[in-house]
């Protein structure tokens, strides 16, 4: 069956990146550089550079079941070589606000619900505490990664490199009402 | 005598805690002092973009204006720090709209960012601000023929752009032969470790640092430098992970560039953290 | 000006050989700049005479643009110094005379560069729009402020 | 009452100093007297305005009126004698482009009374103003109401001749006399109308004798406090001489007397804006290209709209400066 | 009172899109009566035949003694409208043409602003006109030898052509030999004839021409004058040879102990000797000695070259010799660089040895060159199996240049086909788009598609040697998505071919500067117009030709300077050269000699006369620029074209000052 092109989900995206440097994705001539220099391009369902190519498309639904911008490491290498000066990375993460915003994602993806409990976390004590995040995630999951990460954990704590208890930054208060006026913390706590 | 504003970041109060004791050795044997920032906050990482990305700017900026008050560049060991805080800054200066905006969310923590302030990553500090010849004239026990693979990872380079420098940087190399030890070439040097993978996508990351273990073993690397408590936990407490998954038989101790650069100093291992790691790297230090 | 916004004429002085030509290419190149500013040719930046630019503002213009080609890039080699130092002076004198100098601006602008010289005229108008009218022109020609008997101004 | 030709002269806003130059052409004075019926010159006889309203029109062959226009009654006169008069002659800086006067036109009226009646060299507790109308017993009395700005002369009525000058030099007065006597023997030609007459048409420089040479200006110094070359152009020496762009038939009076010109005899022939063409004149010769070093040299002149518009402000293009004009101008009086 | 009358111009829809031009005619009619005008017309095209007459009909029948014609840059159309006037006998100096066009409707958005503007420009354009004053052009002689400066094949078309014609030629080349970079070349596009064999006959000829005159391994210093009369100021670099005695034998450079790489002619992939021609069929034949690696002069020994030469013909005592020579005309060809790949550290040019660039492939492939054609890695023996061409390295990207380089696709075909011939190799294309235009290319990519050379359409990401799979060993891997499948690849080739950017001169920014051009932001000469006048620039009497201008291939290049020398040869038969009379001139009662303007002319135009103490303009030195006007204190200076009453008059139009406010809609 035939698609038709709508441009509302490439404005809708755009509008996520305010603050991001570089050109607008909508620039992107399809070189593929980006994709070609991705570190999981391999892992991706679609790479980066068609993930491109759908949202400027208009095809939303299977932008949003895609597991691609899950898989971005953060690495920069795209960002850096786009010979348009486009910010992908900045648009991965701007696919991944709106799929926790419109809490859309494709079953079984560990990342949406990782950085939910990794931003909570933080906004709730103003610091990271590994021990709670594993669990907090990885019981949804396969119990085998679990012990795996258990495995790791256990020779981490003997040598002394794993927190016993949740560390807090003392202003904590204040932090909190600082970070009421960005955002209504209904959005993570 | 030189002072930085020091943000340790989260993983260094503990799973990088032997960072952070040689980071303090070795710059107070340097005569650099670390001022640790007051009450700081997590820097968010690259997670927090996830979620909303004016909240992960503004956590970063109360840092940033903890450590203006301080009148002193801030640097931060973590690459991810680093990066946060080195956009962060460049972001609101170049957008006032967006400092603006934050500035009035740290008002409720009575903090105000400007702008203007220099922020650096802890192996810029040793290999720029202090510089090769200055650590040369510092070394005692100069790491000769320890052959090891400068790793500097992504967010110490990116996404400045440019590009001669972070595409083919040489300033960690240059460290490396001040202490005496041998730096290798290796092509996949400023590649991904999966860092913030090793959760989400495991098997991506794994292979992600399974090839980095491999470059580095074929141009025949005896230890791994760091610069960055992820990629350091990443390459080293996966090892095993990554011996079970690909069938491989890794053990390549994976330290941090401060923890070497102790050494050459002359600083006891204890007090350098060494002995945390989980390959031990008794077999290459042994000698030493 | 009532609530409308103010709309300031500017009068902007363009060299044949680089600013002229960028504006030309702004306009090949369909940029687009507030119609606030009307140009007029010369030869060189260096023809600017300080009468031209008081003639416009005591006209009626809120502003005036010098425009010409970068230092050291003068098609007449080096004339472009000589509108630079008549602007520094024409500024001081306007200054002694009560009006704000930002009205008047010296922009240097390339053949090659439609942008800039569109940014520039974007910016310009903002400046000047941020200023006021000047309304120098009611003085201006013949049409002296109607001398009307002030008495309200002094009291006793 | 005598056939004579009929003379006046008046003084609006001006410093009487255009009298003097009158008196001070010696026995010439004679002339004057023998050509013409005076019959009317405030400053020499007493005479009553009524008495020139009284005149027939265009019954007074000459009139040199000087000062400018700063009141009503300035206006008044000036539109009764143009109206009265054959020949007007602007006469003297203040008639033809404002002079010292015109330079109140940089402030505002509240601004020029404050300075009068409220600084130090005023008594004045009550901060009393005079009023234009007031009621007394007898009845109102009026004062001339102030204007905003001065005007010239020409900006109020049509004017047959300029002279400039201020004042106008005294060899050149009895020169217009001169011509104007031997006009009436038929022995000469009248000027066009408009004519710049007792003057020249270049610039000072044209009758200054001291050497010059390319000019190249490094700095600007004011005319005391160091040695000045009495052969050398004083403007090659740094100091803002405005000779360049004055007009001639001064003899280069304050050149030759190693003072620096100020401009009292006005643009030269055709010349539209005075100040404009000392703006380009010394701008023009900095010898920088550095916007900083400009500025350097610049500070030199430390108040350019005087240097500039000393004599002729209230004639040039600009006029006014904007406290004169803008609304409600000056801070008012608190 | 003059009559004036007023034509708006519709351009089509170009302006009237954007501007009620009828209103803006009416509008001119009616309220600027009192200033003159007679009659205002609007029309589709007023620079078509039937515009033109419009103004025609109206001078003859209404006695026009003044035109106004609002449409577009005077840059555009001043010359039609003025020869219009001239061809109804009115002096075309009479004519003022105020843009409607690029600086109102193409630069607006609200067609009410566009109109109120666009009357406000007419006003302005009325009131000016008043001032016009009947001027005839200045004739200029034109100098008949030609100045050529780049000895590639673009400056030898156009010496060539005017050699050809008659006309003598200086033809200045930094090298030792002309040839440029086509002389590096082994083969062309797309017809694969081999550059030598088509270029060296124009070489020889250029060489010997009895109307050119080879200045090799010179540079020029300075440039003055003006069109038709330029006065070239040329460092002729000491060769360290008497060239009237040398026979270029070679043994000199046989005999000289020196090697040294060779990074011009061989971008070097080669060695030559410290005394050297650059190449066998190098013209002029003599060589020069490189001084900074000659052994005599760094140690004072030696002299091989001077014991063994027959003829003695080597001169260590030579200097630097400086010549002035005077032309009418200049034709700019110093051509090109190419982009530096380490630039783009990913790709491993200069770490991984068998990364190339496309110029040292050239060489490689040159049956001249270092390996005498074979195509071999760096060990010098080995054939590659697979081989790679990587396009737009440098060109088409943000961090480098954004235009397109032009030639690397057809490039990139080539050296699929010369390495798919003689190694038999894999070859593999990457491109982000197939750009193959003009005669006979398209064909040719046909080809070489035919000869089973793979395109994968995706930039390449990086190139390394980190090989993670056994046959990826000792290989170079490049890492590109195949766009067309979405899929991340790595390929495993034995060599990589960059095709770099095409990148202006080093110095292109100061040549602009000595020859008063400007260049493009990417730093390319700008021509007078990019479409219908490619070959001249805003500077009359200098031209342009070749990659100067802009990257193109050799076709385009040729074409060019056959072009420029067209224009030349038409100013130079025509004898004279008709120039704008604007020019300043001193009105000796109002001079006081006060010597303001005596030190602004850069050209000394103006004199001062001690004994009348007056200043003169020379109007044969006056280029107009109007400065000196400007300065005068007296108003001494009038200038033609650009008086004060002139331009003042235009503000008060600008500024309706003469027209009721009404007269502007709101």
């Amino acid at each position: 069956m035939s698609e038709t092109y709508t441009f509302t989900f490439m404005k809708e995206v755009s509008s996520l990146l305010h603050a991001a440097d570089g050109n607008p994705f909508p620039m992107c001539v399809q070189c593929g550089t980006c994709s070609g220099s991705c570190p999981v391009a391999a892992y991706m369902d679609y790479t980066p550079r068609q993930i491109i190519a759908m949202v400027n498309a208009g095809l939303k639904d299977q932008v949003l079941e895609s597991n691609t911008f899950w898989y971005c490491a953060s690495c920069y290498q795209c960002t850096v070589r786009c010979p348009q000066g486009i910010s992908i990375t900045e648009l991965m993460y701007a696919l991944q606000r709106y799929s926790i915003w419109k809490s859309r994602y494709r079953e079984g993806l560990i990342g949406p619900s990782f950085s939910e409990a990794f931003a909570k976390t933080i906004v709730r004590t103003g610091r990271t505490f590994e021990p709670i995040l594993a669990p907090s995630y990885i019981f949804k999951f396969k119990l085998g990664e679990f012990f795996r990460e258990i495995q790791n954990a256990t020779e981490l704590m003997i040598k002394g490199r794993l927190p016993l208890l949740p560390p807090r930054i003392k202003r904590l208060e204040n932090f909190k009402r600082m970070i009421r006026r960005i955002i209504p913390m209904g959005g993570v706590e | 005598m030189k002072e930085y504003a020091y943000f340790p970041g989260c993983s260094l109060e503990k799973l990088a805690v032997s960072y952070h004791t040689s980071a303090l050795e070795t710059t107070r044997k340097l005569g650099v002092k670390l001022k640790e920032l007051e009450d700081w906050n997590c820097c968010g990482s690259t997670t927090y973009f996830h979620i909303d990305e004016l909240l992960a700017y503004t956590l970063t900026a109360r840092n940033l204006a903890i450590a203006e008050k301080t009148g002193l560049d801030v640097v931060a060991p973590c690459s991810a720090c680093f990066k946060n805080m080195y956009f962060t800054a460049a972001h609101m200066k170049g957008d006032p709209d967006l400092a603006e905006h934050i500035n009035f969310a740290l008002e409720e923590d009575d903090l105000h960012f400007s702008g203007d302030i220099r922020v650096r990553h802890l192996l810029e500090m040793f290999a720029q601000d202090i510089g090769p010849d200055e650590i040369k004239s510092k070394i005692t026990h100069p790491l000769e023929g320890m052959r090891i693979a400068p790793y500097y990872g992504c967010q110490i380079l990116r996404p400045r752009r440019d590009h001669e420098e972070i595409e083919n940087p040489r300033y960690f190399e240059d460290l490396l032969s001040a202490i005496g030890a041998t730096p290798i070439e290796y092509s996949l040097k400023t590649r991904c470790c999966g860092g913030s993978l090793i959760i989400s996508s495991r098997t991506a990351a794994l292979t992600m640092v399974r090839n980095l273990l491999q470059c580095a073993r074929d141009q025949g690397a005896d230890v791994i430098a760091t610069a960055c408590p992820m990629c350091q936990v990443n390459l080293e407490c996966y090892q095993q992970s990554v011996n079970q998954e690909f069938g491989t038989d890794f053990s390549i101790p994976v330290l941090y560039f401060t923890q070497l650069v102790g050494l050459a100093l002359g600083i006891p291992k204890n007090k350098l953290g060494i002995g945390k790691e989980l390959v031990s790297a008794m077999p290459v230090l042994a000698a030493r | 000006m009532n609530n409308e916004q103010f709309e300031p004429t500017i009068i902007g002085f363009t060299c044949n050989w680089c600013s002229y030509r960028a504006a030309d290419l702004a306009g090949t190149a369909r940029m687009k700049y507030p119609p606030n500013i009307r140009l007029i040719r010369l030869m060189c930046s260096g023809r600017l005479d300080p009468t031209f630019v008081f003639k416009a503002l005591t006209g009626g213009a809120d502003g005036v643009m010098i425009t010409g080609c970068h230092p050291g890039e003068c098609h007449y080699l080096e004339q472009n110094y000589k509108a630079l130092r008549r602007f520094h002076l024409i500024r001081r004198t306007l200054k002694g005379l009560g009006v704000e100098p930002e009205r008047v601006k010296l922009v240097w602008a390339s053949a090659a560069e439609g942008v800039k010289f569109t940014n520039e005229v974007k910016n310009f108008v903002e400046e000047i729009r941020a200023l006021g009218p000047l309304n120098w022109g009611g003085v201006g020609g013949n049409g002296h402020p109607i001398a009307a008997p002030i008495t309200e101004e002094v009291p006793a | 009452m005598s056939d004579k030709p009929k003379f006046a002269m008046y003084w609006a806003a001006s410093c009487g100093g255009c009298e003097i130059a009158v008196l001070n052409i010696h026995e010439k004075i004679l002339d004057v007297d023998a050509n013409f019926d005076v019959v009317f010159w405030p400053v020499a006889m007493d005479a009553k305005y009524k008495d020139v309203e009284a005149m027939e029109d265009g019954s007074i062959l000459l009139t040199l009126f000087n000062g400018g226009i700063r009141n009503d009654e300035n206006e008044h006169i000036a539109k009764l004698l143009r109206r009265k008069s054959k020949i007007l002659v602007a006469f003297g800086s203040c008639a033809n482009e404002g002079c010292i006067p015109g330079l109140a036109n940089l402030s505002s009226t509240n601004e020029i009374f404050d300075t009068y009646y409220e600084t130090v060299s005023t008594d004045n507790p009550a901060h009393i103003r005079p009023q234009y109308r007031y009621q007394m017993p007898e009845g109102e009395i009026q004062i001339p109401v102030m204007y905003p700005v001065l005007k010239t002369l020409d900006q109020v009525v049509d004017v047959d001749y300029y002279m400039p000058g201020c004042p106008p030099e005294s060899h050149q007065i009895a020169a217009v006399i001169d011509l104007v006597v031997q006009v009436l023997q038929g022995k000469a030609e009248l000027p066009p109308k408009g004519t710049v007459i007792g003057a020249g048409g270049s610039t000072v420089c044209d009758e200054c004798n001291r050497k010059r040479n390319v000019k190249t200006i490094t700095s600007f110094k004011r005319i005391f406090g160091q040695p000045i070359d009495p052969e050398l152009c004083l403007l090659e020496q740094g100091i803002p001489c405005n000779g360049i762009a004055t007009r001639s038939g001064c003899n280069a009076r304050c050149p030759t007397a190693g003072a620096q010109c100020i401009g009292c005899y006005g643009p030269a022939e055709g010349v539209v804006d005075y100040g404009a063409r000392l703006i380009t004149g010394f701008a023009s010769v900095i010898e920088s290209k550095d916007p900083d070093q400009i500025d350097a040299i610049l500070d030199g002149i430390p108040d350019p709209t005087g240097q500039f518009y000393r004599f002729n402000l209230a004639g040039s293009l600009l006029k006014a400066g904007k406290p004169a004009w803008k609304r409600n101008g000056g801070n008012g009086n608190k | 009172m003059e009559k004036i009358g007023v034509y708006v111009c519709h351009c089509g829809t170009n302006i009237a899109g954007m501007v009620d031009v009828q209103q803006v005619a009416e509008w001119a009619a009616a309220k600027l009566k009192r200033r003159g005008v007679v009659i205002g017309r609007d029309y589709k095209f007023m620079c078509s035949s039937l515009g033109q007459e419009l103004i025609e009909k109206d001078i003859k029948e209404l006695g026009l003694t003044r035109v106004v014609v609002a449409a577009c840059s005077p840059h555009l159309h001043e010359n039609t409208f003025r020869t219009a006037c001239k061809r109804a006998g009115l002096n075309p100096y009479l004519c003022e043409l105020v843009s409607i066009r690029e600086q109102v409707s193409w630069v607006h958005t609200d067609k009410d602003q566009a109109t109120a503007k666009s009357m406000a420009v007419v006003s302005g354009g009325v009131e000016r006109v008043n001032y016009h004053a009947p001027l005839e052009p200045l004739k200029v002689p034109i100098h008949p030898d030609t100045l050529v400066v780049g000895g590639g094949i673009a400056g030898i078309q156009a010496a060539l052509e005017i050699a050809d014609a008659g006309y003598k030629v200086y033809l200045v080349e930094r090298e030792p030999s002309i040839g440029g970079h086509m002389a590096q070349f082994d083969k062309t596009f797309p017809t694969l004839d081999c550059a030598a064999c088509i270029l060296t006959p124009k070489m020889v000829q250029a060489g010997t021409h009895p109307n050119i005159e080879l200045l090799t391994w010179s540079e020029i210093e300075k440039v003055d004058g003006y069109v038709g009369n330029f006065s070239v100021t040329i460092r002729k670099k000491a060769r360290y040879i008497k060239t009237e005695d040398c026979t270029g034998c070679g043994i000199c450079w046989e005999k000289c102990p020196k090697k040294v790489v060779d990074d011009v002619f061989e971008a070097g992939m080669g060695m030559r000797k410290a005394v050297y021609t650059p190449f066998a069929q190098a013209v002029p034949k003599y060589p020069v000695i490189d001084r900074p690696n000659c052994t005599y002069f760094i140690k004072g020994t030696c002299k091989a070259c001077e014991k063994f030469c027959p003829t003695n013909a080597i001169d260590f005592n030579q200097e630097d010799e400086i010549v002035t020579v005077n032309v009418g005309n200049i034709v700019l060809a110093t051509g090109y660089e190419t982009f530096d790949a380490k630039r783009i550290a990913q790709y491993g040019y200069g770490r991984l040895p068998n990364v190339v660039t496309s110029l040292e492939f050239e060489r490689l492939c040159n049956a001249a060159g270092p390996t005498n054609g074979e195509i071999v890695l760096k060990d010098g023996k080995t054939k590659p199996k697979a081989v790679g061409i990587v396009h737009c390295v440098g060109s088409r990207d943000k961090n480098y240049n954004e235009y397109c380089s032009v030639i690397c696709c057809m490039q990139g075909l080539k050296f699929a086909h010369l390495v798919h011939e003689r190694t038999g190799a894999e070859v593999y294309n990457f491109y982000i788009d197939m750009r193959t235009p003009f005669k006979g290319y398209e064909e040719f990519y046909q080809r070489v598609l035919e000869e089973g050379t793979h395109f994968i359409r995706g930039k390449v990401a990086e190139i390394n040697d980190a090989a993670r799979t056994p046959d990826e060993e000792g290989k170079l891997i490049v890492q590109v998505e195949d766009t067309l499948v979405g899929v991340q690849m790595r390929i495993p080739l034995d060599m990589v071919i960059l095709s770099v950017a095409l990148e202006p001169r080093r110095d292109a920014k100061e040549t602009a500067h000595k020859f008063g051009l400007s260049c493009s932001a990417d730093g390319w000469f700008i021509e007078k117009h990019p479409k219908l006048d490619p070959v001249s620039t805003m500077t009359e009497g200098i031209l342009i030709a070749g990659c100067v201008q802009g990257p193109k291939d050799i076709p385009a290049t040729v074409a060019q300077g056959a072009a420029a020398a067209a224009r030349a040869l038409g100013k130079i038969h025509a004898g004279e050269i008709a120039l704008e009379p604007f020019r300043a001139s001193v009105i000796e009662e109002k001079c006081s000699g006060c010597r303001i303007c005596n030190g602004l002319c850069p050209f000394n135009a103006i004199l001062f006369h001690e004994d009348r103490m007056v200043t003169e303009i020379n109007p044969a030195l006056c280029q107009g620029c109007g400065t000196c006007v400007a300065a005068c204190p007296a108003g001494a200076i009038v200038g033609t074209g650009f008086s004060n009453e002139q331009i003042l008059a235009q503000i008060e139009g600008l500024l309706l000052l003469n027209v009721g406010e009404e007269a502007v809609p709101a």
